[in-house]
């Protein structure tokens, strides 16, 4: 009992800053901001992940946690590429 | 033992799931991206290292507990060059990271204003 | 009781996200929005008891179908224009049909109900008879591989059928060796940004590697070879992006990927054959060893490696395609 | 295990293993020559299962020798193996025909792409008729959607690129509403298979979700089979596609959701909802109805000439729900005849178009003012071809159309209205017709490409114009000896009906 | 409790009548496309809301462990199916915007339509 409140705690705070990132990600203002939440909900999803698979006694679904770690993170560096290359063909164009 | 190894961790885990939400809070309240930026990431860090360690204790010495840690290491790793590409890709857009009076006043601005600022 | 609050409360975001997605008018947005709603969706799935699937939309949702989107935008658009108002008739329409989904729903089985009758007939039996027919104690890749290999045979060619697709549509006017072929030479990737360099790089085997043991361990844990695929081709698009198209393009040219297209689903078709030349039906394992249990772990490995390498190669085609193509 | 065991699996595994194959092939002409020959070993295999269930057989096969409800079985009756022939053969003579065709509209390093996506649709289609297991059903109807986008987005105009779009997103659209459909269903049952679903329906007591179930199902397929008012996707995707895509799509495209679409109604659904054959007469009759009488009108002010014929194929599809909504022997008899009579006469008309147009300067009637003269032998086979789609006696489309009428007489007044029904549709079809002929015979010699002497060889190619011919004359040969397809729509229609005993 | 239990097919029923109305109503032809993803979604909430058993878990069967309740694996080997059938139709239909905004210079239906009707 006492291990379920220990996840129990944690996962609640984690839920609830999903719920407050997702706020922002509505809120806006710019993409950046959006991105950013992007970012914050990645990361908790993989904390909540870890912890629920404790929650659930069935350690060896960490596998799900840890794919999400690495991969979250190539969406987050391909916006950048996005923009990167965005305000390279506005440069292009503006010289031409 | 059993029981120091439980509260150990169960402070690990309040701790780090106070942190979460700190870093939420601020990611909400906080007046433009980069102060938002900044609370998100460094609570971020700080909570995964939490939380993961205090999961760690629960674990015990086993391959769960390996792959926590290789899953707080790609944690470590990505969530501050995460940061660093937003910032710097709203940098590059031309977004000011002054903060002035004006802005916080205006950062419940709409879509508009950053979208102007890159055009 | 508690997974069902946690349920309520993802599923309330869900709806929450996807409402947003729709009405947001910056593509670019509704595209971040919609990797939120991925990773909503694979928590979601996690909670329900499908590691497999959950892992499935974590490799896609977050990775792929991201990158992909945001190639497409590069090339098309990032605002949309406003929709005319005046929809109302639609969203009555469908509003209706909501309505009518959701009376039906308390006919339906509650969740969870363990007497179901989805958890009746044939579940049981996969349930049971895989221990004993195989010999892997993931049932979902036993089901997948063998009992019903069929489909999943059916699910590569759907794979190569969008690589060949993609391929053929975007190399129109052109032809495939200019336009397509030839990314920019300028684009250079991150290079020059440090930080993101230095991490990405040590990422990348770490990605391929991870994927392998998703791919070699599917028949214990939650994996496989379709997962596997897509995390490698995640890491490759990360090399990608640091790199610059052109260096990707020369560590893995399009012959190779297209090799792997082409190699993966000829590997999960031939083997179909070899259980057929050797007297069983189509996709009949058993026949392939001596021993009927080691010829169905046999078959699953090698259906697998084929998915996996097929997934992979269309995968890695389609983003090329895509983020090879100059916007014009 | 003896060859005529395995027919059932070689008959998709054969066109699914050249595909990859054919992507490799880079020299000129081999990837068309690999495709042709995958697809007529298709067609034998087609030709060999319809003549064992001529002669009583039916092929039964279970995939991985798992037993049918927990593994995925492939069934092939009366009905499968007649909508199989449609679908090889005119893969197969669209192939034959029509290279020449394909060389011009499709570069020649796209070529192999190409082809594997055209040997992917003939997979799926095959896949979707032989299948006896409703998820299965969806994948192959994924393959070959995707599959048909590709062939039909290698148009060379422009327009062919919305067309694909509105396509792919109806397409999508339909099978996702079958998915939902298939989930009720298992939901309720905990099966797959199509015989067991039938046979565990019968203890359901709360059929609700089966009847949300039965709705979704019904919407998602008649979207894939173009029922009116659910065409929109159908014009102009049959427009701006290869001529010999088109010919093949049209041939059998639409026809194998309807197959599907009536194996799941009479197979699940009839036996188990009380009055489902209300669905029938009370949505589907109406709809039949309304679609034959407004397609072909619509198809009578078309100025385009594929158009037009696409307009006609709704029209068409219209019979076919027209026969199978009278849930009787005769009428399912009939309509399942008009399947196949009309993929050879829309097939015919096709072919004759991909001849035309390699001469004529546009497929706008005006365009194909005096092609009639120029192109003696080709236009010919093309009014053959439309004389069965109209229905004239002596030709295939007047025996479907005699059967269609005499089950319609059964029916009362409901039957009197039916018959009107179908006589305005073929007086509307001579009308279209009627247009074309008099466009292509008296119409202003528009059609020269260059201002030099009118040249008397431009016919098309030889090997087209005999591959026309050959469909033309089948449609007369049909219409003369019917037997063989009657005998096989009868077959079919007891099958059918014997579900709901 | 008990209607609790229906909440997953609600959300599949709300989640997909958002999905439908975008596809059919916006004209913006990459909206229609997240909508297609979005309405496909939705189906595969409902697939696996059916697989689980209270008290079950996933279907990787533990050594050892007698009794344990295990999710149906069935509509679980469907979604993986379905999702990358879902993920190619994504793909392919992007290549046809692609395509449509380089032949048409614009993503808009009804410009799409305006174009080929003046042309």
């Amino acid at each position: 009992m006492l291990d379920n409140a220990i996840y129990l705690v944690v996962s609640i705070a984690i839920l609830v800053t999903m719920g407050l990132a997702m706020a922002r990600a509505i809120l806006g203002p710019t993409v950046y901001d959006r991105v950013l939440a992007a970012n914050v909900f990645g990361t908790k999803t993989v904390l909540l992940l870890s912890v629920i698979a404790f929650l659930y006694g069935r350690p060896d679904f960490l596998d799900l946690a840890l794919t999400y770690a690495l991969i979250n993170f190539v969406g987050i560096l391909a916006v950048l590429q996005f923009f990167q290359s965005r305000s390279r063909t506005e440069a292009k164009e503006a010289k031409d | 033992m059993e029981l120091t190894l439980d509260i150990l961790s169960f402070v690990l885990m309040t701790t780090g799931g106070a942190f979460v939400l700190i870093g939420g809070i601020g990611a909400l309240r906080l007046p433009n991206v980069y102060t938002r930026l900044h609370a998100a990431s460094l609570t971020d860090t700080m909570a995964s290292i939490l939380i993961i360690a205090g999961i760690m204790l629960q674990a015990g010495f086993s391959l769960a507990a390996i792959k926590l840690l290789a899953i707080l290491i790609f944690l470590l790793l990505t969530g501050p060059t995460a940061s660093y590409a937003i910032a710097n890709a709203a940098l590059l857009s031309g977004l000011d990271p002054q903060c002035d009076g004006s802005t916080v006043g205006a950062a419940d601005g709409d879509d508009e204003s950053g979208e102007e600022l890159r055009s | 009781m508690i997974e069902v609050v946690f349920g309520v409360f993802l599923l309330t975001l869900l709806v929450i996200t996807a409402v947003a997605v729709v009405r947001t008018e910056n593509l670019f947005v509704a595209v971040m929005l919609m990797s939120i709603f991925s990773l909503l969706m694979a928590a979601n799935f996690f909670i329900l008891d499908a590691a497999d699937v959950a892992l499935t939309e974590a490799a896609i949702g977050a990775g792929i179908t991201t990158v992909i989107f945001l190639g497409a935008l590069a090339l098309t658009a990032q605002r949309e224009k406003r929709s005319p108002n005046g929809r109302f008739a639609t969203l009555g329409v469908i509003s209706v049909l909501a309505a009518l989904m959701i009376w039906a729903t308390f006919d339906k089985p509650r969740l969870g109900d363990p007497d179901a009758p989805v958890h009746q007939h044939v579940a049981p039996w996969y349930l049971e008879q895989t221990p004993e027919l195989m010999g892997i104690p993931n049932v979902v890749t036993a089901v997948l591989g063998s009992f019903r290999g069929y489909d999943t045979l059916g699910e590569v060619f759907v794979v190569f059928a969008a690589c060949i697709g993609v391929l053929f549509v975007l190399s129109a006017g052109q032809g495939l060796d200019r336009g397509l072929f030839a990314p920019d030479p300028e684009s250079e990737g991150l290079r020059h940004h440090l930080i993101p360099k230095v991490v990405g790089r040590l990422l990348v085997p770490f990605i391929v590697l991870f994927g392998l043991y998703v791919q070699f361990h599917g028949e214990y844990g939650p994996g496989g070879g379709f997962q596997a695929g897509a995390i490698i081709a995640t890491g490759v698009i990360l090399y990608a992006l640091l790199e610059g198209e052109a260096s990707a393009l020369n560590a893995l040219p399009r012959s190779v990927l297209l090799g792997m297209v082409v190699g993966g689903a000829l590997l999960y078709t031939g083997v179909g054959v070899a259980g057929m030349l050797l007297g069983g039906n189509f996709l009949d394992y058993s026949v392939l060893m001596s021993d009927p249990v080691i010829g169905q772990q046999v078959g699953i490995v090698l259906i697998e490696a084929g998915v996996g390498i097929t997934v992979c190669g269309s995968l890695l085609s389609i983003f090329h395609a895509f983020a090879a193509r100059e916007a014009r | 295990m003896s060859l005529s065991a395995q027919l059932p699996a070689l008959q998709i595994v054969v066109p699914l293993l050249t595909a990859p194959l054919v992507v490799l092939l880079k020299p000129r002409g081999t990837a068309w020559a690999a495709t042709t020959a995958a697809s007529a070993m298709a067609f034998a295999i087609a030709l060999a299962i319809a003549a064992g269930v001529l002669s009583g057989e039916t092929y039964n096969y279970a995939m991985g020798s798992w037993p049918a409800p927990y593994g995925i079985a492939l069934g092939i009756d009366a009905f499968g193996s007649l909508i199989l022939l449609l679908v090889t053969g005119a893969s197969t003579l669209a192939l034959l025909g029509c290279r020449r065709s394909l060389d011009a509209d499709i570069e020649q390093q796209r070529q192999p792409l190409f082809y594997a996506a055209w040997l992917l649709a003939l997979a799926g289609l095959s896949g979707i008729a032989a299948s006896a297991d409703a998820f299965n059903i969806f994948v192959f109807m994924e393959i070959s959607s995707l599959a048909g986008y590709i062939i039909v987005a290698g148009g060379p105009d422009r327009r062919a690129l919305p067309a694909v779009f509105k396509y792919l997103i109806m397409g999508t659209i339909g099978a996702t509403f079958y998915l939902i459909g298939v989930g009720l269903i298992y939901m309720m049952t905990g099966t797959l298979n199509l015989a067991d679903m039938e046979a565990r329906l019968g203890d359901v007591t709360n059929l609700d979700p089966v009847l949300v179930a039965a709705g979704f199902i019904t919407i998602g397929l008649a979207l894939k089979a173009a029922i009116f008012p659910l065409h929109v996707w159908l014009p102009n995707a049959y427009t701006y596609a290869p001529h010999a895509v088109t010919a093949f799509l049209a041939a059998c495209g639409t026809k194998v959701a309807l197959y599907v679409l009536l194996r799941f109604d009479f197979f699940v659904f009839q036996g188990n909802l009380a009055e489902h054959d209300i669905q029938f007469s009370l949505f589907l009759l109406p709809l039949a109805l309304l679609g034959i009488l407004i397609a072909s009108s619509v198809a009578l002010f078309e100025t385009n000439l594929k158009r037009l014929l696409a307009f006609s194929s709704v029209a068409q599809v219209g019979y076919i729900m027209l026969g199978a909504s009278l849930v009787t022997v005769t009428g399912l008899t009939a309509g399942i005849l008009h399947m196949f009579n009309h993929a050879l006469a829309k097939g015919g008309l096709f072919l004759a178009v991909a001849g035309l147009a390699l001469a004529a300067r546009g497929l706008e009637l005006r365009q194909l003012g005096g092609i009639a003269r120029q192109m003696p032998w080709t236009f010919g086979a093309f009014v053959i071809a439309a004389l069965s789609l109209i229905g004239i006696p002596g030709t295939a489309g007047f025996v479907s159309k005699w059967y269609l009428i005499q089950a319609t007489l059964d029916h009362g007044a409901l039957g009197i209205v039916a018959v009107l029904v179908i006589i305005a549709g073929s007086l509307l079809a001579v009308a279209y017709v009627w247009r074309i002929v008099e466009a292509a015979s008296f119409g202003e010699a528009a059609a020269q490409p260059d201002t030099g002497a009118i040249s008397p060889s431009r016919e098309a190619p030889t090997v087209l114009l005999a591959i026309t011919w050959l469909v033309a004359l089948l449609n007369v040969y049909f219409g003369v000896r019917p037997e063989a397809p009657v005998e096989l729509s009868r077959m079919a229609a007891e099958i059918l009906l014997a579900h709901l005993l | 409790m008990e209607l609790l239990g229906y909440f997953n097919y609600w959300v599949f029923a709300i989640v997909f009548a958002i999905g439908l109305y975008a596809v059919i109503a916006k004209l913006n032809l990459i909206k229609k496309l997240l909508g297609l993803a979005i309405f496909q979604s939705a189906v595969f909430l409902m697939y696996i809301t059916m697989d689980k058993v209270e008290g079950g878990t996933a279907p990787i069967i533990q050594k050892g462990i007698e009794g344990q309740l295990y999710s149906n694996p069935l509509p679980q080997v469907l979604i993986l199916t379905a999702i990358v059938v879902g993920v190619s139709m994504t793909a392919m239909g992007l290549a046809i915007v692609v395509r449509i905004k380089e032949a048409y210079g614009t993503i808009e239906e009804d410009e799409i339509l305006d174009s080929d009707h003046t042309a």
